[in-house]
């Protein structure tokens, strides 16, 4: 089964970092404007970026298709389908983005539109999810997915945005207004990963006491994969640590160690969440007949 | 834009070139001449082809499965698109439509096989005399013309008649005895097959063996027994089709059900009150300490368990009263059984000791059977295809004589098996003959035992009676049909013997092991190619099949390969095979195809057949008034009686012979059962391998249970402490259909072992493991189940084998690659009597059958 | 019509894969791909073993979670209650397999697309039985109204290795093995 | 838009078809039957494989050219015995008595099981017969043989230069059509897969070679006739130059 679904990583750890990462840079735009720094250079060139990125993702989820030949059909049924809703919202996702790019590229103002593209991204996140957790594979059908979904757009976001900081934009970077929103955003990530720590217990009793399906999925995590878990988690944990460890550790003095730290960082949060959302599809296995 | 069109015109390539090259490669005679070519039609034929429609034509289903069903094929453009089966009645338990298992319905991949035989093939370095004989089994091979096929069997003949003899050739099976008969004959192959030692002992002693004639009550009489005893046979698995659903309706008509088997099988889950486990081969045992308990037990005021009045009005040989005239009264099964003599009781105790069951069960079983009314004791054969179960039947009978559970509605002893499962007595509908005359008499009078014959060849000596060896040097073998290389036992020996020899020819559908191993391959039709015929067994109902589709490719059937082949002999066809064409064959058998009359004392023609079918037809025919119409029988492709209880048509075995056994003898000796038998002392004799007693001793297996302890008494294992069985299995038809893709998938083929033994040897179910006897080695992935007696293996029979002969190891799951050849007693092959161990294969892992790569070189 | 459902008799099946095999050639399907597949469970411990057979197909669900997740709504339901898909619709996403707990939809790899038992409309429109109903040799499999299949057998829908009726509805009535 | 086809003249036309025709003729011999000795001597002193015109505008054309060329390059001479192994390649293959590594027909590929005659054989004689095409051994060779494949598209080739030369253009369009109809939806529909089985199978250089030489010819073959179907397309209204031209 799993062969199949290495475009679904694809889609949605990219859909969830475009989205991550508009939200928190719409954030970061936010506070900086209201702290009067006016100059976002970085801007566009995140925005064009995640809309690539957005595409690449769309574009990914087609090789999931057995005949992409019929691919217009896949948005007939949005009423009772969250596959459909999740390609819809995606492409709504994506519009928004281009338009949010276009108006920002024209020097207009985004205020209004980067609520609604952020909403739209919001909304797509949660039918990624909602796509899972309506089958009848037990290891998604639980809250947790949810939270790994969230959990990993608000990690992503974090270090997406980073990124975006550092990439397009490293002289503003520098500046004592984007360190103390990188510290409150790094915080925002810690927590989302504390809230999947506390819900992963949860997440592992449900599975035990389930289905046989269930319990073999669990086998599979524990007798396969438990060093790949554990592997996950820290990935993801140092990552971040280190992202925060940075803000603090340089904050009044700058240096030019920053940018390397942040660069390790963010791979390692790219590959925890990679390795985790690996986990979340192999463990999936459907309830049958036994 | 026209990139191509104008790099024709700047001449980019050397045109000349080109064309020249193509047109010395066209101008050159390059195909062989007799390939196939699309040819030009007329117009009208053109617009025939583009209109078709489909047609249900009844098909064969003519394996060797103890089932007969109904078989439809949609036929659309002359091509087979499904099947069904029976639809051509309401189905109810009385009349059950005859449907087809799921053999039956895999049909179509058989047929159509891209693995079908399709042309005569030589193998490459085949020369007269053999060439590199060692090559057969790995040889390249060249396709060849019907022609130079014909042209070389016939050459090969000749040569080895005339440097050696006629006793040179040895045929399996297949009728090209025809054609070898009419040049001097050829060496026959004989054995007690399928039967085991019902075969041929029964008739001594007055039972009938089971295939051609009965011993058991029919289908609607089992729904009288009280107690139905399964004693060794599992037809959801070995008799596919209706038999199952007529014990079911013996069930629901209140029959308890005790299964005797090493094997928990489907049939005791489905019909099973109790499942009793027991050691291969030791079933003799087991009732002998069942005969002791109801003989210490037996008080004929107080506790009535032998029927006396019947053992002394029907039997001889019971105790020292009923010795027959002329025999040692101390020889009588009474004494024996209470150690009289020997001073060994054949108690339970004994008896659990051999067979693994316990000696209070055995007692249980024993009274309950002998206090119970009505009970049907049926056997299949297999626990008779042991070496040394020569007095098994013997015993079998013996004991149903001493409860008298025989002849009388409800009450039956006998073999339950192949066709005659379940349901006992003479055919109600069956066609007529074809025919063909008779072919010329063999003038050699050898034929050499199935269980020896692969070492009398090698050894150039082989066993013709009591105290007579013959010499025998065979150069060629015609396999004309069957499995003989796959299904006897001792294969690797077998595998010798084909290496040796100067000649071999294989008629056949697919590369079969008989024809791996051959020179010459001739591709034949299946019936579903061929005129049409019926299909006969199931006594209610017959089957008629008509031709289905065209000979595929080169293919053509046996009848037209042997007159071929006696042409190039030098005879005309009419010799061969008499000048009956295929069309007036089947009309033949039509014409006299008969039926029961209603009275049920008679047979009547079936078919009504007037002038006009006769003159459509085109074949000569007398008119006749039958029950149904030619065409109805077409159309339907099956003609089934009716029943239901009480109606003329039922069978109680023997019931003249119980009610009046002076005035209706049986065909013994003695005209009664003969629990003594002088007869088949000296039956069994002069075979020449083994001997036996006249009453039923018991006669531990060559390499049986005992054989798997270095010490019995002492209980201390040997080398090969497992026995292995061969259940017949729903893959195959015994070989047939082993290469079915949907077959594979449904029938994994794993072999059956016992937790108990798999924990002992640390195998996991789904693992690889080596199974080895002294004979030979095989590989399977393991089925860790609980259903088998610990000690015992399942490897299903009929897998072709598929040696690997550097390691000297079958992948396939051979069944006879771990048998050997040890003819015993009446030439019985030992196939549930060999002894074996099994350990987790250290090298590369199986692949589920499913995923095999065609079979290729 | 009212609701199309199957009939299974436990208790009599002998687990010959008949139907399975039947199913196959009724709609021409390759290794590795079963519309109806017949599972084996072996249990007990010697000496009292026990051997089920389960032949399961879809089982057109009063709610079936394969239709409503479809995003191309190429799996619907019929009014006489089968689930039946449309082939020209389907993109091969998979998602009807993550939603049924009965296997019923089956990928078919050569093309790319879904397709499962759709109870041989074709057949029951000429008034024949589904291909696995007529091919059983032990008479265990039956089909019609799921109203009047329980009047006729009994209310039992469940047996112990089927995952929680719940959460599609099954249109499938079974009877248990007394044991 | 017509400018360029106005510069083709009908020699042009019929030379490419002669290139179509010379292709399937080598195609078909080759898969037909087993190789005879004299055809496989033909092409090694022939040289074909290194002369096939266009051949370089297909890479995998291109590899085919190659690799057959090189292996017929390899025999000083063509001796019994390796006439014999390229024999026993085909005959392993495509013959029997073995299952067939790459079965030669198309039904093999897209029914479960490689069986033979099913609704793909069916349709193929259907396309056959509407030429008027049939088998000579009718309903018991299966007609979706790769050999009788390509003698259609050969005996098509020549059917539309012979409709080129009548100038019966419409019915020349509608053969094209067919033509462009049965590569895409029969042949390619399992060369690729039975080309992949063949590569792998073949113990033989020279059938390895000749697996890509198939293929490669198809996908060049498809280009060849969208341009002849094109050039026909726009010549309907240059009709009168085209005849002149010729």
């Amino acid at each position: 089964m799993f062969s199949q679904e290495w475009p679904l990583i694809f889609f949605t750890l990219f859909g969830q970092l475009a989205v991550g990462t508009f939200i928190v840079l719409m954030a970061a735009r936010f506070v900086l404007k209201r702290n009067g720094i006016t100059d976002l250079r970085w801007l566009n060139p995140s925005l064009l970026a995640l809309t690539v990125l957005m595409a690449v993702a769309i574009v990914m989820s087609m090789f999931h298709l057995g005949s992409i030949s019929n691919a217009f059909y896949a948005l007939s049924n949005a009423g009772s389908s969250w596959l459909a809703r999740e390609i819809l919202l995606a492409g709504v996702f994506l519009a928004l983005l281009v338009a949010t790019y276009a108006i920002s590229y024209t020097q207009k103002s985004i205020d209004v539109i980067s609520w609604v593209t952020a909403a739209a991204g919001i909304a797509t996140v949660y039918a990624m999810a909602s796509v899972y957790v309506t089958t009848i594979i037990p290891a998604w059908m639980h809250v947790n997915t949810y939270l790994a979904y969230f959990g990993t757009t608000v990690i992503y976001g974090v270090v997406g945005a980073g990124l975006c900081f550092m990439v397009f934009g490293r002289k503003e970077f520098f500046t004592s207004h984007y360190v103390s929103f990188m510290k409150k955003a790094g915080f925002v990530a810690a927590g989302a990963i504390i809230v999947q720590l506390i819900v992963l217990p949860v997440y592992l009793t449900s599975l035990a006491g389930g289905a046989p399906a269930a319990q073999m999925s669990l086998n599979l995590l524990f007798e396969n994969h438990a060093w790949t878990m554990l592997l996950r988690w820290l990935l993801t944990i140092a990552g971040g640590g280190l992202l925060i460890y940075s803000f603090y550790r340089y904050a009044d003095r700058l240096t030019k160690h920053i940018p390397a730290f942040i660069y390790v960082a963010v791979a390692l949060v790219l590959i925890g969440e990679f390795t985790g959302r690996y986990l979340f599809y192999i463990s999936g296995i459907p309830m049958n007949i036994g | 834009m026209f990139e191509f069109l104008n790099k024709v015109k700047e001449h980019k390539f050397s045109r000349r070139s080109f064309i020249g090259a193509g047109a010395a490669v066209t101008a050159g005679a390059v195909f062989p001449a007799s390939r196939n070519k699309l040819q030009k039609l007329t117009a009208v034929q053109a617009e025939e082809l583009q209109s078709s429609e489909g047609e249900w034509i009844p098909a064969a289903c003519w394996h060797n499965c103890g089932g007969r069903c109904l078989l439809k094929a949609e036929v659309v453009d002359g091509i087979v698109k499904r099947v069904k089966t029976d639809d051509t009645r309401e189905d109810s338990p009385d009349n059950p439509q005859q449907r087809a298992c799921v053999r039956g319905r895999s049909q179509r991949q058989q047929v159509y096989g891209v693995d079908r035989l399709k042309y005569p093939m030589k193998r490459k370095h085949w020369e007269p005399g053999g060439g590199n004989k060692e090559l057969r089994g790995n040889d390249e091979w060249v396709r060849i013309s019907w022609d130079e096929a014909t042209d070389i069997v016939a050459s090969e003949i000749e040569r080895i008649k005339n440097k050696y003899s006629n006793r040179s050739i040895l045929v399996t099976g297949g009728d090209i005895g025809r054609a070898l008969n009419l040049v001097g004959g050829h060496v026959g192959t004989w054995g007690t097959t399928s039967w085991g030692s019902w075969r041929w002992g029964p008739a001594y002693f007055g039972l009938q063996e089971g295939y051609f004639e009965h011993s058991i009550n029919d289908r609607i009489d089992l729904r009288n027994s009280q107690l139905i005893v399964l004693w060794g046979l599992n037809p959801a698995w070995s008799s596919p089709g209706s038999p199952t659903y007529n014990f079911l309706q013996a069930k629901k008509a209140g029959a308890r059900v005790i299964v005797i088997d090493p094997m928990y099988s489907e049939s005791a889950e489905l019909l099973g009150d109790e499942w009793v486990p027991v050691h291969p081969g030791t079933d003799h045992a087991l009732m002998l300490g069942m005969a002791h308990t109801l003989i210490e037990e037996d008080d004929p005021d107080s506790n009535p368990l032998i029927d006396w009045d019947f053992l002394k009005s029907c039997t001889v040989g019971f105790d020292q009263d009923m010795m027959p005239e002329g025999a040692d009264k101390e020889a009588n099964f009474k004494d024996y059984v209470l150690g009289t003599h020997d001073g060994q009781p054949k108690t339970a105790e004994w008896a659990s000791e051999i067979s693994g069951v316990e000696a209070g069960v055995i007692r249980r079983i024993a009274r309950d059977i002998a206090s119970t009314n009505r009970v049907a004791l049926l056997t299949g054969w297999a626990p008779a295809r042991i070496k040394n179960s020569d007095s098994w039947p013997q015993m079998f009978m013996t004991f149903g004589a001493m409860t008298g559970h025989m002849a009388q509605p409800g009450r039956m002893t006998g073999v339950s098996c192949h066709f005659g499962t379940g349901n006992g007595g003479p055919r109600l509908v069956m066609g007529g003959g074809n025919g063909v005359p008779p072919a010329e008499e063999n003038d050699v009078p050898d034929s050499l035992v199935h269980a020896e014959m692969w070492d009398a060849i090698l050894k150039g000596e082989y066993t013709a009676g009591y105290n007579d060896k013959r010499d025998i040097d065979i150069q060629m073998i015609y396999h004309g049909m069957g499995a003989t290389l796959q299904t006897r036992d001792g294969q690797s020996k077998g595998i010798d013997v084909h290496k040796n020899v100067e000649f071999v020819v294989t008629n056949g559908h697919f590369i079969t092991t008989n024809a791996k191993y051959s020179d010459i391959v001739l591709p034949a039709t299946t019936p579903w190619e061929r005129e049409g015929g019926f299909n006969v067994g199931n006594r209610d109902a017959l089957f008629y099949y008509r031709n289905v589709i065209d000979p595929l490719f080169e293919c053509k059937d046996d009848a037209e390969i042997t007159t071929e082949i006696g042409m190039k002999l030098g005879f005309t066809a009419e010799e061969v095979y008499g000048d009956v064409s295929p069309r007036q064959q089947l009309f033949n058998q039509i014409a006299g195809a008969q039926v029961i009359n209603k009275a049920g004392t008679d047979y009547e023609p079936l078919v009504t057949i007037t002038n006009k079918d006769i003159s459509e037809w085109g074949v000569e025919g007398e008119p006749q008034k039958g029950r149904i119409t030619i065409s109805e029988l077409e159309e339907k492709g099956v003609y089934q009686v009716e029943r239901k209880p009480g109606d003329n048509y039922g069978y109680i075995a023997q019931e003249a012979f119980r009610k009046d056994p002076e005035a209706n003898p049986l065909e013994t000796a003695t005209g009664k059962l003969e629990i003594y038998s002088e007869a088949l002392a000296e039956y069994v004799k002069g075979i020449g391998f083994t001997e036996i007693d006249p009453i039923p001793t018991y006669n531990p297996a060559i390499e049986g249970y005992e054989d798997t302890y270095k010490n019995f008494h002492a209980k201390e294992k040997g080398d090969y402490p497992l026995q292995v069985i061969n259940p017949h299995y729903l893959r195959r038809a015994h070989t047939i259909f082993d290469n079915n893709p949907w077959l594979r998938e449904a029938w994994p083929n794993d072999v059956y072992v016992s937790t108990a033994d798999a924990r002992e040897r640390g195998v996991k179910n789904g693992d690889t493991v080596l199974v080895e006897s002294k004979h030979g080695k095989t590989l399977r992935i393991a089925h860790v189940t609980e259903r088998l007696i610990p000690g015992t293996i399942g490897l299903m029979h009929g897998a072709w084998v598929e040696m690997d002969e550097e390691k000297d190891i079958d992948k396939a799951g051979s069944d006879n690659i771990l048998t050997g050849a040890i003819a015993t007693g009446q030439a019985i092959s030992g196939w549930n009597s060999t002894i074996c161990d099994f350990r987790k294969w250290e090298g590369e892992d199986l692949k589920l059958d499913k995923l095999w790569e065609p079979r290729t070189v | 019509m009212g609701q199309m459902g199957f009939y299974y008799d436990l208790e009599t099946c002998i687990g010959c894969k008949g139907c399975q095999i039947a199913c196959k050639d009724k709609n021409d399907l390759k290794t590795g791909e079963l519309f109806r597949e017949v599972h084996d469970f072996e249990g007990g411990s010697f000496p009292s073993p026990y051997v089920d057979h389960v032949t399961i197909s879809c089982n057109h669900c009063d709610k079936p979670k394969c239709v409503e997740n479809c995003p191309t709504g190429a799996m619907h339901k019929r009014e006489d209650g089968i689930v039946d898909f449309d082939h020209s619709k389907c993109v091969g996403c998979k998602m009807c397999m993550w939603s049924c707990p009965y296997d019923g939809p089956v990928y078919l790899k050569e093309e790319g697309k879904v397709a499962k038992c759709d109870f041989c409309k074709d057949l029951l429109e000429n008034n024949e039985d589904p291909a696995c109903v007529s091919a059983c040799t032990m008479r265990a499999i039956d089909y019609g109204d799921i109203e009047e299949l329980k009047e006729k057998y009994g209310t039992n829908q469940s047996i112990r290795y089927f995952p929680d009726l719940d959460i599609t509805k099954p249109n499938i009535v079974v009877k248990q093995k007394s044991r | 838009m017509a400018s360029s086809n106005t510069t083709i003249d009908m020699r042009q036309v019929l030379s490419l078809i002669e290139v179509r025709t010379h292709y399937y003729n080598l195609l078909r011999q080759l898969f037909l039957s087993e190789p005879t000795e004299q055809l496989l001597l033909e092409i090694k002193e022939s040289g074909i494989f290194k002369e096939l015109p266009f051949h370089d505008s297909n890479p995998l054309l291109q590899k085919g050219c190659r690799l057959a060329a090189e292996a017929m390059d390899s025999y000083d001479s063509l001796r019994k015995r390796d006439f014999e192994d390229l024999h026993w390649d085909y005959t392993r293959m495509f013959v029997g008595p073995y299952e067939l590594p790459a079965p030669p027909w198309a039904s093999a590929y897209s029914s479960d099981g490689r069986l033979l005659f099913q609704s793909e054989t069916r349709q193929i004689r259907k396309a056959y017969a509407k030429y008027g095409f049939q088998l000579q051994n009718f309903g018991s060779e299966a007609e979706d043989h790769i050999g009788y494949e390509l003698d259609f598209m050969y005996r098509l080739t020549k059917e539309t230069a012979s409709l080129f030369q009548e100038e019966e253009f419409g019915k020349a369009q509608s053969c094209i059509r067919d033509q462009i109809i049965f590569i895409e939806q029969h042949l390619f529909s399992w060369i690729p897969s039975f080309c992949k089985e063949m590569e792998t199978a073949a113990h033989m250089p020279f059938y390895k070679g000749v697996a890509a030489v198939l293929e490669g010819a198809l996908q060049l073959d498809r280009l060849l006739l969208n341009e002849l179907s094109e050039f026909l397309l726009l010549s309907v209204n240059t009709k009168t130059e085209v005849t002149e031209d010729v």
